[in-house]
């Protein structure tokens, strides 16, 4: 097959705009091939460029004396002690989780892994974040069960446990459902891999499954809107093998045991293009490549194909010189083929064969790292959004326990366990603590330590206020580390957005990011790795504002860990922060009298910081029991969860003092930086103490009783529910959704 | 005792099963590729968990036909012992070492959780130390754990005293509701007719120390220390 | 009526597990095997069709509302008895 | 060689995959579905076969080695090409 001619036209149908089509022909000094114009399309895709983020992202604070790698490699690396490291990030696959949820999903969680293990870290964790159109819409139904069995299905085979996450509904996804997944990886500190293809003369190996037509422009995909239509002009979906994936990993790993790796990287989006210009764009290097030796899975395949395949499970090393013959030999005890396909050069250029020809002769600096760079317009909407706090009447139509019913068993509140069962929580013998708590909890065996971890945003906040909406999401997601008694240390992201090219939509975005810079600097957790989305929008409808913050804590001894379970019965329970009954961006607001109310909450980030700091005090010092933090549906639903401890019925007598407050605000108002703690009733004091030391208030709300959840405010009884019931509801939350 | 942990082309139970042998002082364990002919070495075989060859095809198919399998063949047939953690179990079955298959869970779900084991039979190596009746609770994590015999090999199995656990409720009765996959008769693990090759679906390794939040796995690795008499 | 589908992966879609069983079949020393596809069948039998439809139209609306997933998949229907 | 192979449970075993296609089938409004059983077909290619071996002979090998498990299933080769 021939190709096509290059014009302008052609560049444009490839996403490109004139000003980067001149910008192509002066780096070339001459109108590019088409494979070359493939390569520019893809390397300056808003997915792989970064180009109308990448002014925003410099603002986030991503140094600090744990970090060993930030941003700009394959995913970020932390040091967490005893010579140990981890390796984390998050990426999104959107996109093809709509078109095809169960593949979709399957790859981006194959992505996302081989993002990890190329950095030379052994998965251990794998975490999702999912966001659905509305609980009764036509596809949420489909759409949720494809994407939960792909992402089970995928993990559960390579073998490693999917041990939290979170699953959101909301109108705003009916056309463009959020599919984020995340793994952390286990490395030593001085054993760490990077993209690199340096040392003239060495190898480049082409190491995986072989090479077919899939996703092709997947990456330009990504970086486009939705219409009617482009359902149909999908290019073809990519199906993961998660078999292959386990081999990939086991080689790579066992290969990274010797000194034969130069440099490594997966095939991600755009393939073989972005990760060849990648790998030579950081060593500052130039590449050869014979696309004849390419392994092929099908016939008649083009240049152009050969460099924009995503097919999966694929990756590209820089070897040794004079060890490729050793890449062979492990590879092949993993049935897997290594194949030469060209050498390191000194030229800084990527000069690619195709039957003796050069097809692509073009430098490599100006492709992947001088790709255009946009400071997109951006406007706050004229109107404040939101709408106002309900009057009291209102409140008043339910009752504070048909509310309380109505919220956790609410798809968006109730348990998760019909996904999480799904999820093989449990492989590698390393879960502590899985998922159903506020952090999932992962041992680092031949140490006393363990990583905690969150995954979290509220994106009605982050519409209503995108810079809190933002600073909450850090803010809960290290809240929800520290109730597990850890120490939160890092952060990576996945921004997903709606058209950058919208004013509004740049304003969101650098909103949210000013909000997530702001919370991390405060609290200490830099930003090591993340993603952007964006486009995530159809027929002119986006998204809300939905940075994904995948939140790291450490544990220093696992024996010091907290749950967020009431466990026995006399425990004190104490509730630390402040309750001011705010109930602006509830979900009780929004999910029982479907008001979405300004303002959010407001975030005092030092409170926040002193209250974090004081979990993990009362962990360490083993003076408190349990830690749940208080989130969505407030005080009353964080209660409600507390009693849903696996295979025990302990409740809780909670009497509360109104304070002037309605009962709606006082029970599911949703104040930040709060957290409910329970303690021998001994160790009140030194609870107390430690409080007041920590200027934290708190008030002893209740004890611990066998059985039955009751609330009593000013006196007056306003819950009183078995436990029995209260965990029920909460079970078949999902039914009407999944089932 | 000397523990052989045959690693398959996608096994990925391999390492916790062998971390959970090298938990008991008394034992040795290596690892030993699929490829490998010779188990003359060891006293128990374990064939872990964990999607062999990706589950594709039938779950335990294509490792049921690996080299290593003619040499687990000879041990248990000298009377060594085998155990076979949910992959480990199909492959059995596979192999034709115990009868029946697993079919899809009912659910047509994968399914991780705990469970909770009734031991039916303290006449085996593996389960020596447990007491008839006793419960465990023990995860599972399977797509493919329901398990099918013909009326006959039921009949057998029973009459034998040849079905090691059952999946029962928390006080220990049998009801639908506490089986999760569907298996025939709640059926979670069998024994072979020499009663030294057991297969189950659901984790022991998984459940051996109280990290894990349960450790009611460890006493089938005690039993067959016991049983081996080191 | 009675008939039988066949549900496959379009050609050009990636097949993992036929790419396994086909190595697995040259390891059990069937070196000739060249590729393996594999797919799904359904034998599917109804009672009366509604207001006398096609029983081919009638199957192949069973396929493109749930048995074949358009996006990677193909379908052939066989009406085996009216 | 060109060959098809059909994989289907026997008929005692319960097939928990067809009967929740055919659930399925009825909630889309497809009331008359009465059974449905699913299984698996491949298609297989091959290079020559050795020593002239008869091709049906061939491929009845390959499921009794790998493709089908007797226990459960039955199989049914059919020789498209020689
Ligand atoms: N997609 C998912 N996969 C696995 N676990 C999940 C998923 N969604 C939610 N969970 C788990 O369910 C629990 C409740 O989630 P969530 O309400 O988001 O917690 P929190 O409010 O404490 O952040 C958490 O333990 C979480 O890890
Ligand atoms: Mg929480």
């Amino acid at each position: 097959m021939a190709d096509p001619k290059v014009t302008r036209e052609l560049a444009f149908q490839h996403g490109l705009t004139g000003e980067e089509w001149e910008r192509i022909l002066a780096i070339l000094g001459r109108e590019p091939t088409y494979p070359e114009l493939g390569i520019f399309s893809v390397m300056w895709s808003e997915h792989c460029s970064y180009k109308s983020s990448r002014i925003h992202l410099r603002r986030f604070p991503t140094a600090g004396p744990r970090v060993l790698q930030g941003p700009g490699e394959n995913a970020g690396v932390v040091e967490v002690g005893e010579g140990w490291a981890v390796c984390f990030k998050m990426e999104s696959h959107n996109h093809p989780s709509y078109i095809e949820p169960y593949q979709g999903a399957a790859t981006g969680v194959g992505g996302i892994l081989r993002d990890v293990f190329t950095m030379g870290a052994r998965p251990i964790a794998n975490l999702n974040s999912l966001h659905f159109g509305r609980p009764d819409h036509p596809k949420t139904r489909h759409l949720l069960r494809g994407v939960v069995a792909g992402i089970g299905d995928y993990g559960n085979c390579v073998g490693i446990p999917t041990v939290g996450g979170q699953v959101v509904f909301h109108p705003c996804y009916d056309g463009n459902i959020l599919v984020n997944a995340f793994t952390l990886g286990l490395l030593r500190a001085d054993r760490i891999f990077r993209g690199y293809a340096s040392g003239v003369g060495n190898p480049v190996l082409y190491v995986g499954s072989k090479t077919g037509r899939d996703g092709i422009h997947g990456a330009t995909m990504a970086s486009a809107e939705f219409s009617e239509g482009t359902e149909q002009k999908r290019p073809t979906v990519q199906v993961g093998d998660p078999f292959t994936e386990k081999l990939l990993l086991e080689a790579c790993l066992e290969l990274m045991e010797e000194d034969v790796i130069v440099g490594i990287q997966d095939m991600g989006a755009a393939g073989l293009t972005s990760s060849s210009f990648e790998m030579a764009g950081r060593a500052g290097s130039g590449i050869r490549l014979d696309l004849d030796r390419v392994p092929m899975r099908e016939e008649g395949m083009t240049p152009y194909e050969l460099l924009l395949s995503e097919s999966q499970e694929r990756m590209l090393i820089v070897a040794q010189r004079g060890r490729e013959g050793r890449v062979k030999e492990v590879f092949s005890k993993w049935a897997l083929d290594a194949v030469a396909i060209g050498e390191v050069t000194d030229t800084g250029r990527a000069e690619i064969f195709w039957r003796g020809d050069k097809v692509v002769d073009m430098p490599v600096g100006p492709v992947s790292d001088q790709a255009p760079v946009y400071d997109r317009p951006r406007e706050a909407p004229a109107v404040p959004r939101g709408a106002p706090v309900p009057g009291a009447e209102v409140l008043a139509a339910v009752s504070p326990e048909e509310a309380l019913l109505g919220l956790i068993g609410h798809p968006d509140l109730c348990s998760r366990r019909w996904v999480y069962t799904q999820y093989d929580q449990s492989v590698r013998t390393n879960t502590v603590l899985g998922p159903g708590g506020d952090a999932a909890v992962v041992r680092i065996k031949g140490t006393k330590r363990a990583v905690a971890l969150s995954l979290d945003v509220n994106p009605r906040w982050c519409h209503l206020d995108p810079y809190l909406g933002g600073a909450h999401a850090v803010a809960e997601g290290a809240r929800n580390v520290a109730c597990a008694g850890a120490k939160p240390i890092a952060v990576t992201d996945c921004l997903n957005f709606g058209n950058p090219e919208r004013p509004d939509v740049m304003w969101e975005f650098s909103r949210c990011v000013d909000g997530v810079s702001e919370a991390c600097r405060v609290l200490d957790t830099p930003v090591v790795s993340g993603n952007v989305s964006f486009y995530n929008e159809t027929n002119g409808a986006g998204i809300y504002p939905t940075p994904t913050i995948g939140m790291v804590g450490l544990v220093e001894d696992v024996d010091r860990r907290l749950e967020p379970w009431f466990r026995t019965e006399g425990d004190a329970v104490v509730l630390l922060g402040e309750t001011r009954g705010h109930l602006g961006g509830s979900s009780y607001l929004w999910l029982l009298h479907s008001v979405e109310a300004a303002p959010v909450p407001p975030l005092d980030l030092a409170r926040e910081r002193a209250l974090q700091d004081l979990l993990q005090h009362l962990a360490r010092e083993r003076i408190a029991r349990s830690a749940h933090d208080c989130s969505e549906g407030g005080l009353a639903v964080a209660a409600a969860e507390a009693c849903l401890a696996p295979r025990t019925d302990a409740g809780a007598r909670l009497r509360l003092a109104s304070g002037g407050l309605e009962p709606a605000a006082l029970l599911f108002g949703e104040d930040a930086s709060r957290a409910l703690v329970t303690c021998r009733p001994e160790d009140l004091p030194r609870v107390l103490e430690a409080a007041g030391r920590a200027f934290v208030p708190a008030a002893v709300v209740g004890r611990v009783t066998p059985g039955r959840l009751t609330v009593e405010v000013d006196g007056k009884t306003l819950v009183d529910l078995a436990v029995s019931r209260i965990r029920e509801v909460w079970h078949g939350g999902l039914d009407p959704v999944a089932g | 005792m000397n523990i052989a942990v045959v690693e398959f082309l996608g096994s990925n139970c391999d390492h916790d099963a062998e971390q959970w042998s090298l938990r008991l002082s008394a034992a040795r364990s290596r690892m030993v590729w699929y490829t490998e002919r010779d188990l003359s070495w060891a006293d128990l075989v374990i064939l872990p968990g964990g999607f062999s060859y990706g589950d594709y095809l039938r779950c335990g198919a294509m490792a049921a036909r690996t080299p290593v399998m003619e040499a687990v063949i000879a041990h248990a047939g000298k009377g060594g012992l085998v155990l076979g953690i949910c992959n480990g179990f199909q492959i059995l079955c596979e192999v034709g070492i115990l009868p029946g298959a697993l079919l899809r869970n009912q659910t047509l779900t994968f399914l991780c959780q705990d469970v909770y084991l009734r031991c039916e039979t303290s006449a085996s190596p593996f389960t020596s130390g447990i007491a008839e009746g006793s419960l465990l609770r023990v995860p599972i994590a399977h797509g493919d754990g329901n398990y099918f015999a013909d009326p006959e090999t039921l009949r057998r199995l029973n009459g034998e005293g040849r079905v090691a656990f059952r999946y029962a409720a928390p006080d220990g009765s049998l009801s639908p509701e506490w089986n999760p996959n569907g298996s025939a008769e709640a059926i979670a693990g069998i024994l072979n007719e020499g009663r030294n090759v057991l297969g189950m679906m659901p984790h022991p390794e998984r459940a051996s120390e109280p990290l894990m939040g349960s450790s009611d796995g460890a006493a089938l690795l005690r039993s067959a220390l016991q049983a081996l008499g080191s | 009526m009675k008939a039988r589908v066949h549900v496959f992966l379009k050609s050009a879609v990636l097949d993992p597990q036929g790419k396994a069983v086909q190595q697995a079949l040259k390891t059990l020393g069937f070196e000739e095997v060249g590729s393996v596809r594999q797919g799904k069948f359904f034998d599917i039998e109804t009672g009366e069709l509604p207001g006398g439809e096609d029983p081919k139209v009638r199957v192949e609306a069973y396929c493109r509302k749930l048995l074949a997933n358009p996006i990677i998949e193909d379908f052939r229907v066989e009406v085996l008895a009216p």
